[in-house]
């Protein structure tokens, strides 16, 4: 189905066309960027509307030579796992780009095409099968989004975008080399040299290679995800990004982690990641305790829910390695949610910084009577990020947990506080942002959310809502496809881990 | 059709909710008063409808299951949203929707004139619907959700006036203190889904295996979920600031209904705590030691919220210990009797606190009788049912049962609980002698409104005469209540002591008496003005006996220091390192270029040596 | 193993100049020792067999090449501050480290001839007319390629000292 | 007649050691010249012992290639140095070297 294609080359095209109309007018960009959301959504839709009903759990292909020579494909397949996560990114484009990019008034054009190259290179990484396709998609995302962050970022946004670079660039040579060293291990058993997702996957490891190789894939999707020693990047890209970027990265590139640990290091490695999960595991439960516990101390309402990022998908990474359908369910639920509650509560930052000029949580306090829509939406998001049951984030959370604890109660139980902890700095945030006297002699008149954000931020509560009363769809989707294309049942991965 | 009326009891609260919210506040306040109240009276309605068909026509098995949809299924588990209406859910609901719906209609007339009042309806309404899943619930995860549901909208309510710092605070402490029992409750939730594949309560009551770790801990997991939210010890501590929120919000959230949900979920999940008998002693003596804990308390209060709120802890206590005994119906009685009249008393209190400027420190009022005669009453009847009184209020017939029960599980247990009853009417008779007799020392102003003194008169005939509904033996053998929940709690132990059920009454009856007469010794009214006693042991159970400096003292502040210390990142530090190290390299490699053309030639003469070195002896 | 009288006393005298260019502290004086070592090292040369590289060692070296020393040395008309900061300049402490790499180099090349010593053999005389054939057979491109260096020496040295008087002040 | 080509070797290292001993010591540009000769002729002796070992003319040829670098250089060397001297810098001093920018 060349339809795959298209969902990477539209926001290219798109790119473009944003590009050229930014050179003709500043207002221009900006109708060109929304025309190619809802037609990616579109296009999108088709693809979902196409899927063959009971064709298996590959819902799409494509596939196509590009260096025939080195046995590099332009391979494309597409199942369940994918399609939710393409879904989310297109779902959240439209927040950046409804809310937050409108008002970039430096160079629009450049801007816009930035933006649809990032969106087009994750919609790359969600697809691609051949190992060398998906790491170019993987830095296709990566550029576009430094470039936004160096131009169009904050005071100190130079620093930030190089430490982000610097990190996702140095563990993306890391997993370039595992590919490598796979296909190569590969070419010595059987002769030919390819980069074939599926053909690689039967490739023969030793442990100590198989080991080797995936903690080479790990610690590129750890820095992603990210996972905690390694999250480092992650708070001052954040804080420093524009608004749009904070959204995208918060909301849709932090799921490539995710992505790419279920895709590649669990299902390429299955016997290394078993060995590898205690660590994993010890990792995830770090990851929420250690988050929650910075995030309540920050005094930047953006490093603050930066921070919480980092809390909730360590609960991503404890279910990606409990290494069963329940905690990758779960881990998937869990970074929609998250990319939703996360991606709103960037737009309710960016919308405060935009209005104050500051980011400062002591500088604020008392905001409910000046801004009653943006306080009460910020609650609300504040809310379904501390896991209230009935919200998205909760499914996730309960069913990554209930995984864990089969494996581990006392992971489990540490992943539990966490919850304490969320609503500790969730509540905090509230508390200092929104509610108490204001400081001074109280706000000016400030610009409310009208109808627009309104409207784009009841949208995400609604998805978040029905995602958490009702989340059998993304329930159902969300189980990877197995690795060989055709032989195995569905029922291989759904009966629990592979020996 | 029976079957749709639980969800559709559910749906209107939540209804009138959803449109509160959705308005954002351009709902003219008349109509939102009339919305919220209206949706609750009419839940109301229909439940007692419903009560009326139930009784009339008991399904089979006295209960009925209505599944909603699907909510989660994926690897094995599955969970439902679905209600179970039995008799136990439904007495919860009548208490809910019942009180709830007096409470509204009181909130109208108390809140009228805050510019906020969409807001507020809102969580209220919502807190219903959320009570009412709770307690409707057949599957423990969607008791979850009305669990914490009623956690939020209790945090929002009592921060709802934002502007007073001090109200966020109080929220945020009641949330978070409740939470870390909710943590402890989902640990028990992942431990019995991980043992019995599902979490619908009939399914995990069938799979307990009495005395096996798995019921132990499990048992004790829930009970940290239910401590935290009953405010028992040692979570007891959010209850107190809780008081910040306005008093309707007090009465309904913080005295009748969601702070007895650990009551509900303990009663509603007995056979697995029979299966724990270590789990049944420490919910016993924890339900002991909080109800004198909190009895001492409420003795040393000024202020009468503060009051009402030990003494509702205080109460609550005396529900576990009855669960802890094995008394379950007594402790629903306790429950029932207990949202009516404390539900009262805060309304009472509300209406006082309305009429004396927002005055609410009791040695500041006095003599309030005479002024309104009419809320003095209704006070008077609340404050009787809560002493116990003997044979005229519903308290008593309660406490009896609890008492009875706890004699039967140990004279200590029944010693502990009868010095609970006269600290009990000791403190509220206090509290009504300082306030209501005596010289006048704030002037009231104003009238009680129509639409408040409605639910007082209601809730005090309820208070005086709801205990008849089930009465000791010794009195006369009506057991209504118990027959009512046999099917759900089993048949009433009211077999044994049957020698000692006369002196043990005689016991229950004098010690209330005799609180209320201590008390009338110690603070009738006199001619000089009285005033709080400032001793030591005053003042330490005033502060609730240190439990909030102790816990600030020992887990928050090191807590929050650790965190201020590490606010900038330890993980952060190791990058900076990293380019330090490089920066240092740098500038080693740099000096080595300085322009010197000697040291340049040193550099290669070294060099060279080296490489000579290295071709030569390899 | 033996060595030749000639070869022994020329090598003492070539290195016991050369020493003493390295550590004198008046440049002329300096000069005429490195002309006593070149001599010495030219005795060398001839007892080596090599009588057409001892001649050029005399002509070229000590006489073409030294002379321009000497010339230099007129120029920049040196005296007795001069000496004196060169004293100041030689001062011991700063012998030390090149002191220390110099013996480490000597002690590694000596290592390397004990390693693998040539074997030593009858010395035959190269003559003129052998370096000549050699010269002009396989070795013209390096003819060309010395003329190439001697014609850059030439006009970067015409370049640079043109202006040394005169206009080349500011 | 004889002489081991390793005792030349052996003069050859030793003189190179002494020349680049003067480099190094040195602080005049003048006798850093002087030494860079003396290493140079140790570098042609070197050469011409070897020239010996194998009885072939190279060894020669090689010094006669040294011969006109070091003419080559020391024109060169001389040059600059006498250019220096008239530019302001009389005391000839390396370690102000790195001051001949701007």
């Amino acid at each position: 189905m060349m339809a795959l294609y298209a969902l990477v080359l539209l926001p290219l095209v798109g790119a473009a066309a944003a590009w050229l109309a930014g050179r003709a007018s500043p207002r221009a960009p900006w109708p060109v960027a929304v025309a190619t959301l809802v037609l990616l959504a579109a296009l999108l839709a088709y693809i979902t509307w196409a899927v063959p009903a009971g064709g298996g759990p590959w819902l799409a292909h494509a596939s196509a030579p590009w260096i025939p020579a080195l046995g590099i494909t332009l391979r494309c397949d597409m199942d369940g796992l994918g399609l939710v996560l393409l879904w989310l990114t297109v779902v959240l484009s439209f927040p950046c780009v409804l809310l937050a990019s409108r008002d970039i008034t430096d160079t629009p054009g450049t801007f816009h095409a930035l933006l649809l190259a990032t969106i087009a290179g994750v919609d790359g990484v969600f697809i691609a099968t051949d190992l060398f396709l998906f790491f170019f998609f993987w830095e296709l995302m990566l550029v576009p989004l430094y470039v936004l962050i160096t131009v169009w970022g904050h005071e100190d946004r130079t620093r930030a975008a190089f430490k982000f670079f610097l990190f996702t660039q140095g563990s993306g040579l890391l997993m370039l080399l595992s590919i490598l060293g796979l296909a190569f291990v590969h070419q010595q058993q059987t002769g030919i040299l390819t980069f074939d997702y599926f053909a690689l996957a039967t490739t023969h490891l030793s442990p100590v290679l198989a080991m080797g190789l995936m903690l080479g894939f790990f610690v590129a999707f750890a820095v992603k995800l990210p996972v905690v020693p390694l999250h480092v990047w992650l708070p001052d890209t954040h804080t420093q990004a524009p608004t749009a970027g904070s959204v995208l990265l918060a909301g849709v590139l932090l799921k490539t982690g995710g992505y790419g640990l279920i895709r590649f290091v669990v299902l390429l490695f299955p016997d290394a990641a078993i060995r590898f999960a205690p660590v994993a595991l010890a990792l995830g439960a770090l990851g929420i305790l250690y988050g929650a516990w910075l995030s309540l101390v920050q005094d930047d309402i953006k490093r603050l829910i930066a921070y919480s990022s980092v809390s909730h998908l360590g609960f991503v990474l404890l279910g990606v390695f409990s290494a069963s359908p329940l905690g990758v369910a779960g881990a998937v639920v869990q970074m929609v949610a998250h990319g939703l509650s996360t991606g709103a509560l960037f737009v309710i930052a960016g919308a405060l910084q935009d209005r104050l000029h500051t980011r400062d949580l002591r500088r604020m306090g008392g905001l409910w009577p000046a801004l009653p829509h943006l306080s009460a939406t910020g609650l609300v998001f504040a809310i379904a990020s501390l896991g209230l049951p009935g919200l998205g984030n909760f499914v996730g959370e309960f069913l990554v947990l209930l995984a864990t604890w089969r494996i581990s109660p006392p992971i489990a139980i540490l992943g539990a506080a966490g919850l304490v902890l969320s609503a500790l700095y969730a509540l905090t945030m509230v508390g200092r942002a929104f509610l108490g006297p204001p400081p001074g002699d109280g706000w000016p008149a400030l610009p409310d959310f009208g109808a627009r954000h309104m409207a784009v931020l009841g949208a995400a509560m609604a998805l978040l809502l029905a995602l958490g009363l009702y989340p059998q769809p993304v329930l159902d989707l969300s189980l990877p496809a197995p690795l060989l294309h055709s032989a195995l049942p569905h029922a291989a991965l759904t009966g629990g881990p592979r020996p | 059709m029976l079957a749709l009326l639980p969800p559709l009891i559910v749906l209107c609260p939540l209804a009138a909710a959803a449109i509160l919210l959705l308005s954002a506040g351009r709902m003219p306040p008349p109509a939102a008063r009339l919305l919220a109240a209206g949706a609750v009276g009419l839940a109301a309605a229909l439940t007692l409808w419903l009560a009326v068909r139930f009784l009339s026509a008991p399904p089979p098995a006295h209960r009925l299951d209505v599944v909603l949809w699907h909510w989660l299924r994926v690897g094995g588990f599955d969970a439902r949203i679905a209600f179970t209406l039995d008799p136990l859910s439904l007495v919860m609901m009548l208490v809910v929707t019942g009180v709830g719906f007096l409470i509204h209609l009181y909130a109208c007339g108390y809140m009228r004139g805050d510019p906020d009042v969409a807001r507020f309806f809102a969580c209220m309404t919502l807190f219903v619907a959320a009570m009412l899943v709770l307690v409707l619930s057949s599957d423990l995860l969607c008791l979850y959700v009305g669990w914490e549901g009623v956690g939020l909208c209790s945090y929002l309510l009592i921060g709802f006036w934002y502007a007073e710092a001090a109200n966020g605070v109080a929220a945020r402490k009641a949330f978070i203190v409740t939470r870390i029992g909710d943590a402890a409750l989902l640990c028990g939730l992942l431990l019995l889904a991980t043992r019995t594949g599902g979490l619908e309560i009939a399914g995990v009551l069938r799979s307990i295996q009495p005395g096996g770790p798995v019921a132990e801990a499990a048992a004790a997991l829930l009970l940290g979920g239910a401590l935290a939210k009953s405010a028992q010890a040692p979570f007891q501590v959010w209850l107190p600031d809780a008081m910040a929120g306005p008093t309707p919000v007090s009465a309904l959230i913080h005295a009748a209904t969601m702070v007895t949900a650990g009551v509900y979920l303990i009663a509603r999940l007995h056979p697995l705590f029979l299966a724990a008998p270590a789990v049944m002693t420490a919910i016993a003596v924890l339900g002991l030691v909080t109800l004198l804990l909190a009895a001492g308390s409420a003795l040393a209060q000024t202020d009468i919220k503060r009051i009402l709120a030990f003494s509702t802890i205080s109460q609550l206590g005396y529900m576990f210990l009855a669960l802890g005994t094995g008394a379950w119906g007594a402790a629903i009685f306790h429950l029932v009797t207990h949202a009516v009249f404390k539900a009262l008393l805060f309304m009472a209190a509300g209406a006082v606190i309305l009429r004396v400027h927002h005055q609410q420190d009791i040695f500041r009022m006095g003599g309030l009788g005479r002024a309104m005669p009419g809320v003095f009453a209704a006070f008077a009847a609340g404050a009787a049912a809560l002493a116990g009184l003997p044979l005229v209020t519903a308290g008593f017939y309660s406490k009896e049962a609890i008492l009875q029960q706890a004699w039967r599980a140990g004279p200590v247990l029944w010693a502990g609980a009868l010095l609970g009853a006269f600290l009990t009417a000791l403190y509220i008779s206090r509290c009504v002698f300082i306030v209501f007799l005596g010289p006048v020392r704030t002037a009231p102003t104003g009238r009680t409104e129509a639409s408040m003194a409605i639910p007082l008169a209601g809730l005090s005939v309820l208070a005086l005469t709801g205990g008849l509904i089930e009465m000791p033996d010794a009195i006369a053998p009506v057991h209504l209540l118990f027959r009512l929940l046999a099917p759900v709690l089993g048949p009433p132990t009211t077999e044994g002591a049957e020698g000692g059920a006369g002196v043990l009454l005689l016991a229950g009856a004098l010690a209330p008496l005799a609180g209320i007469a201590v008390a009338w010794g110690l603070w009738r009214p006199r001619a000089g003005a009285p005033a709080p006693a400032d001793d030591g042991l005053a003042r330490a159970a005033r502060a609730g006996w240190g439990f909030d400096a102790a816990y600030g003292l020992l887990l928050v502040r090191p807590f929050l220091a650790l965190g201020w210390l590490n606010r900038r990142d330890l993980f952060d530090r190791v990058p900076d390192l990293l380019a330090a190290a490089t920066r240092w390299g740098a500038r080693l490699l740099g000096r080595m270029q300085d322009g010197q053309v000697r040291r340049y030639a040193g550099w290669i003469a070294a060099g060279t040596v080296a490489a000579l070195c290295l071709a030569v002896r390899p | 193993m033996t060595t030749s009288m000639p070869f022994l006393l020329s090598a003492l005298v070539a290195v016991w100049a050369t020493f003493m260019v390295v550590t004198r502290a008046v440049a002329i004086h300096a000069l005429l020792y490195l002309v006593v070592a070149l001599l010495a090292l030219a005795c060398v040369f001839d007892v080596l067999g090599a009588p057409f590289a001892a001649i050029l060692e005399v002509i070229v070296y000590a006489g073409a090449i030294m002379v321009l020393f000497v010339f230099v040395v007129m120029m920049l008309n040196l005296g007795r501050p001069d000496r004196l900061r060169e004293n100041s300049w030689i001062a011991p402490r700063g012998w030390i480290g090149p002191g220390l790499l110099a013996a480490l180099l000597l002690a590694a090349l000596a290592d390397a001839l004990v390693v693998a010593a040539p074997d030593g053999g009858p010395i035959a005389v190269i003559d003129t007319r052998q370096v000549g054939l050699a010269l002009y057979g396989p070795y013209v491109l390096m003819v060309e390629l010395a003329s190439f260096l001697l014609l850059a020496g030439l006009v970067s040295a015409f370049r640079i000292g043109r202006h040394i008087r005169g206009e080349d002040a500011p | 007649m004889t002489a081991a080509p390793a005792q030349a070797l052996l003069l050859a290292s030793m003189l190179f050691a002494l020349g680049l001993l003067g480099v190094l010591v040195r602080r005049n540009l003048l006798f850093m010249l002087m030494s860079i000769e003396i290493m140079l002729n140790a570098a042609a002796l070197a050469f011409v012992a070897a020239g010996m070992r194998w009885h072939a003319a190279d060894g020669q040829v090689m010094f006669l290639m040294i011969l006109a670098l070091a003419a080559a250089e020391a024109a060169v060397g001389l040059a600059i140095l006498l250019r220096l001297h008239a530019a302001g810098r009389p005391t000839l001093d390396a370690d102000t070297g790195n001051r001949l920018k701007g």
